[in-house]
């Protein structure tokens, strides 16, 4: 069975992922991770400038979950070309580089900057930002600032390098995110990013992180994922879907599938387990061997049984 | 276990102290090599837990070989869901353990009077100090500070006869570390939460006796992945940086921690931008 | 200290409930379940009709959650009233009468049924049904459809009877929907319903609910449910707010009271654990009583403590 | 225990056969009230847990008291999470049970040949039946069909030498079931997940032997509450309802039962609109 897969004209060696930033870029990660073995690594998303990030805390346990509000620190896109990326790119590691800003024109200037880099196979746009021109709602909310920085990211970036829009699963409406990035040029989508949530810590009174309110990712959030990619699948089923939320098994991932995933990619489980990626890959593969039609006949199968 | 990996534990024994257990865990190699200020991050629960993240411990004792390999012992907190979980595991149950990771203290050239603070589960790390210092001639004094020092208290009264605990008799960390600071003290080692040591830093900075502070931050991934533990501190150019507590730490040098800062993103931090609280 | 607190100018015994759905109709629960020691029991959502229900698989279990779709079983209002309520009047039960219909005009009727009905101390509406004006979307979706919503279901109540909304968590801005509810005459809002999630039974292929998708519940949603919670009291402070959505114990309580909520209404926790909305009522009384301003205190305190 | 209630039992002992586990657990009362059929609910796991439901389990042997009151023996799948955990537990662990729940299969009036079919765990809900259906004069013969059917086949061979297991032997439910249909065979009880009984329950249906089948459905609460038991059931005025398998049930008589419709909510069922598929 071939575990090699071509999404949106790019071939990746396998459907499992690291999402963005949790294999960090790379370099942190215990050799036992094996970035090589992994379909693509996707980076933490890259900003214009260097940040420092939010006031900590910056996470607390949830049950089966994690809210996180790091704001995005980094060294910004000129420390990552000079330093991060070649070291990813050594290490075998197959690249999409996350990009986030606060404006279109900023995510075209790093889309811009990316182009012709050595090693970047597709560029990922994190759309959970909030951005200026919208009084501070995510892009992801809402259908024509989403449309807006695909179409600026697109215009920006080579031919042959997909794009992916990432976006949001506690939106209203997500196909219409969806169709309107579909509009603007977006190759494939990933869904779905953490889910906004907040944590209280009742022994202070206070909010459990420094900036309040978060995102919430793991386990928890698996089935708000699997009805994302099962609602874009069925409006959308050639579009390519990079599914996050809660992977952790071969399971998780073949589930993703069968929503109508193309490939998944592994975050949170990533943090208590580096080796995780590698696990769910195998674990992945296995599970398709056992049935007909390897890892392809996975994709979208429960629709099938449905509509049958 | 000299160099950080991922294996899989024994827990060969437990006893209790107060509100914390002492658990001994087997590592199937060689421990002693585990330096003193490195901790291991310790997966707490079983695939149906509802608990996801690992939980870094303080190595106490180590031993090069037991009945299994070498062994190290973990104090865990009994009031937190994650060290419930260890101290709740049976005799050889197996554990998943990352380490030994972060950077260790670094010990003195020539032999000095180091006066030790630790407060609550952290006296731990200066366990493996203790005997370190003493080995190399050091005279060491401690105080511990918290409800629940005993294991501390154990190993201080093993190396040192100068040993104030905090039972009652201290008003604030502050005044204690201050009652101990005389002339001959040249080294202050410190563990703790950032809340708990940042009385003891802010006394110390700029009084010219060199502090190393190992500190508890909220720790996720232990491998410099996810930035989740990042706090301000100032190097040697002068520019603070949020600098990541698994990998550059737990052993900052107390000087260079912005000790008046901590849980923010200074103004003056390489990277902040003004929105920043 | 008192546990008894005046929510739109209702009393009520205490601030811990049993939400919609989540203690049926009061009858099928063992004795110790003990109805009349809840601030209010709020029924499971009345329809016009008797509805017999999605088909099965109704129901799966996720990490730290559980997702259901049974299409508002029941005997409807006429059934209601001859039969159920009745009998929760007997017991001791404080009644919030919960109604779901499919558009504006039957909600309204539904309304004017429950007038001057003996022992409905109040209303509350369940807009996460989906309904026909809007294609089928939501109403809570929906700042217009939940508005309209509101406004014929307030006109057709009695003055005394208060009428609460039911938001969801996953809906772009909940604070527009918020806002237009009170707008429409809404004396409080209930935060939140099951997210909309999705499971798939990867040994089968298929979806794991008849229905396909349904909604999300347990602790999994309490971080989506505290912030919503959060922004809804940030943006109306003095709206009385009932929080669901994972409260398992009494500090889950004080956290959603710290958020921003009046009331809190134990729901999936109650599946497991019949007894749980008395014992979350006797720990967050617990909690209130070892910290300064008892329960009121608690109310909204983690917006003080930030804001101060 | 003659009464549903809730309580906590303690875990006694587990033997193992083959991927099921069968758990003793003790009441603390007087269990031998149990009735043939009904079943307890029983919490699987602890506060740190990521499963949150109760699990049904069969009420298998039940004695009126043994060191610590009566007992009953559950049958746990060791494949599945719920199950699993239970038979983890060790002894004298506790563990929250609520039953017995349920409306038990009833007994025939006079002494009369019944066919008793089990498949896999749902063996246990016979093992008490066969006692009481014995003790009364009936002769019973038994069809034990999947693949961990040893709990049943024990108390099989106690009351009966007509015996076939399904090792191999057996094409499929229907023609296992047809098969065992003499003319002596008066009342049939089945018990099995809807799925394993559909194909028993449509050949019996009409052939005029009383059917009583004891279903296993996804059951939550147990009390009524939620309606995810719920069932197409036929009622004696002729109109469909959906019924909760948690209390009108779990045994139902087999002519009742929508069998072809299981899973669906019938067009002519009360209530139903068309939307329904
Ligand atoms: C270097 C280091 C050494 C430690 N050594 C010990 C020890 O020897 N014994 C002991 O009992 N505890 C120790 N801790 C703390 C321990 O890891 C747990 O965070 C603590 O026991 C609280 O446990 P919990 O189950 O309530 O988890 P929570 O505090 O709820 O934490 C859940 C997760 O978030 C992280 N986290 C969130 N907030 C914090 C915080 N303020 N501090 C640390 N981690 C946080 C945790 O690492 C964990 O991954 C140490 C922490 C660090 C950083
Ligand atoms: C009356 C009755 C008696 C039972 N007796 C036994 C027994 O003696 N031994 C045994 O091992 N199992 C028994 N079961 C099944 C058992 O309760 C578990 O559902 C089964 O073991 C699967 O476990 P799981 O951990 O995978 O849970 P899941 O199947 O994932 O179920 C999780 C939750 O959803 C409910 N649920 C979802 N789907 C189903 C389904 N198809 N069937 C039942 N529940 C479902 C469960 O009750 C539970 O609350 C019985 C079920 C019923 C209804
Ligand atoms: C610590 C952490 C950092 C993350 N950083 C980013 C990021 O930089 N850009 C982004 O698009 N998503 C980021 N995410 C979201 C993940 O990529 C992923 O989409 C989400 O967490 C859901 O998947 P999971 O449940 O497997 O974690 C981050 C998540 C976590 C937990
Ligand atoms: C089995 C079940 C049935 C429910 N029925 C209703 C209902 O009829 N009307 C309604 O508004 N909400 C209903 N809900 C939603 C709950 O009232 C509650 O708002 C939601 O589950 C979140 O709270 P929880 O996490 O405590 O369950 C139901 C939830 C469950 C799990
Ligand atoms: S704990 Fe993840 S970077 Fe330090
Ligand atoms: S299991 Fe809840 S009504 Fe039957």
């Amino acid at each position: 069975m071939t575990e090699d897969v071509v999404l949106a004209g790019q071939r990746f060696a396998n459907r499992v992922f690291a999402a963005a930033g949790c294999a960090g870029t790379g370099r942190e990660l215990p050799a036992q991770a094996n970035l090589a073995g992994l379909g693509a690594v996707i980076t933490r998303s890259i900003t214009p400038e260097a940040r420092a990030g939010l006031a900590a805390p910056r996470i607390a346990e949830t049950p089966s979950g994690l809210i996180n509000a790091l704001g995005l620190p980094g060294p910004g896109i000129e420390g990552f070309l000079a330093d991060e990326l070649p070291w990813l790119v050594d290490h075998g590691a197959a690249v999409i580089v996350s990009i986030a800003a606060e404006q279109a024109a900023d995510y075209a200037r790093l889309a811009q900057r990316l182009r012709q880099v050595e090693g970047v196979i597709a560029v990922e746009i994190n759309l959970s930002n909030p951005v200026t021109e919208s009084g501070r709602l995510p892009a992801a909310m809402d259908a024509g600032l989403a449309g807006g920085i695909v179409h600026a990211v697109r215009r920006n970036t080579a031919a042959g390098t997909p794009v992916f829009a990432k976006l949001s699963g506690d939106t209203t409406d997500i196909v219409s995110v969806a169709r309107a990035c579909v509009g603007a040029g977006a190759d494939g989508v990933s869904l779905i990013n953490a889910v906004r949530g907040m944590g209280i810590d009742a022994a202070t009174g206070k909010p459990a992180l420094g900036a309040w309110t978060g995102g919430l990712s793991g386990p928890a959030i698996k089935p708000i994922a699997l009805r994302a990619v099962w609602e874009v699948h069925a409006a959308l089923p050639d579009l390519p879907i990079i599914a996050s939320g809660g992977v952790r098994t071969g399971t998780d991932a073949a589930e993703m599938m069968m929503a109508g995933a193309s490939a998944v990619s592994v975050g949170t489980a990533l943090l208590s387990d580096p080796t995780a990626g590698i696990r769910v890959r195998e674990e992945l593969a296995g599970i398709a061997a056992r049935r007909e039609g390897g890892l392809q006949g996975l994709l979208g199968c429960a629709h099938q049984e449905v509509t049958a | 276990m000299s160099q950080a990996g991922q294996w899989t534990a024994t827990v060969m024994a437990r006893r209790d102290t107060g509100d914390y257990a002492v658990v001994t865990l087997s590592a199937g190699t060689d421990t002693s090599t585990a330096r003193p200020g490195q901790f291991v991050s310790v997966k707490v629960a079983g695939p149906d837990s509802a608990l996801l993240l690992r939980r870094a411990m303080w190595i106490g004792e180590a031993t090069a070989s037991g009945r299994e390999g070498g062994t190290i012992e973990v104090v865990a907190d009994l009031r937190e869901p994650g060290g419930a979980w260890l101290a709740a595991q049976p005799q050889s149950a197996r554990v998943d353990v990352i380490g030994p990771l972060g950077r260790p203290f670094s010990l003195p050239r020539d032999p000095t009077t180091c006066l030790l603070i630790g407060f609550e589960t952290a006296t731990a790390a200066l366990v493996k100090l203790a005997e370190d210092l003493v080995s190399r001639g050091c005279r060491v004094r401690f105080l511990l500070l918290g409800q629940n020092v005993a294991y501390g208290a154990l190993t201080a009264r093993r190396f040192s006869s100068e040993i104030m605990d905090s039972s009652g008799r201290i008003t604030s960390p502050r005044d204690a570390t201050l009652s101990q600071l005389d002339d001959s003290v040249e080294v202050v080692y410190s563990a703790g939460t950032t809340e708990q040591l940042q009385p003891v830093g802010q006394i110390l900075m700029g009084k010219g006796v060199a502090h190393q502070a190992a500190v508890e931050t909220p720790l996720v991934c232990g491998s410099r992945t996810c930035t989740l533990c990042a706090l301000p501190v100032r190097g040697r150019d002068g520019v603070t940086r949020m600098v990541r507590a698994c990998t550059e730490g737990p052993v900052f040098q107390g000087d260079f921690v912005r000790w008046d800062d901590l849980g923010t993103v200074p103004g003056d931090c390489l990277g902040a931008s003004e929105e920043i609280r």
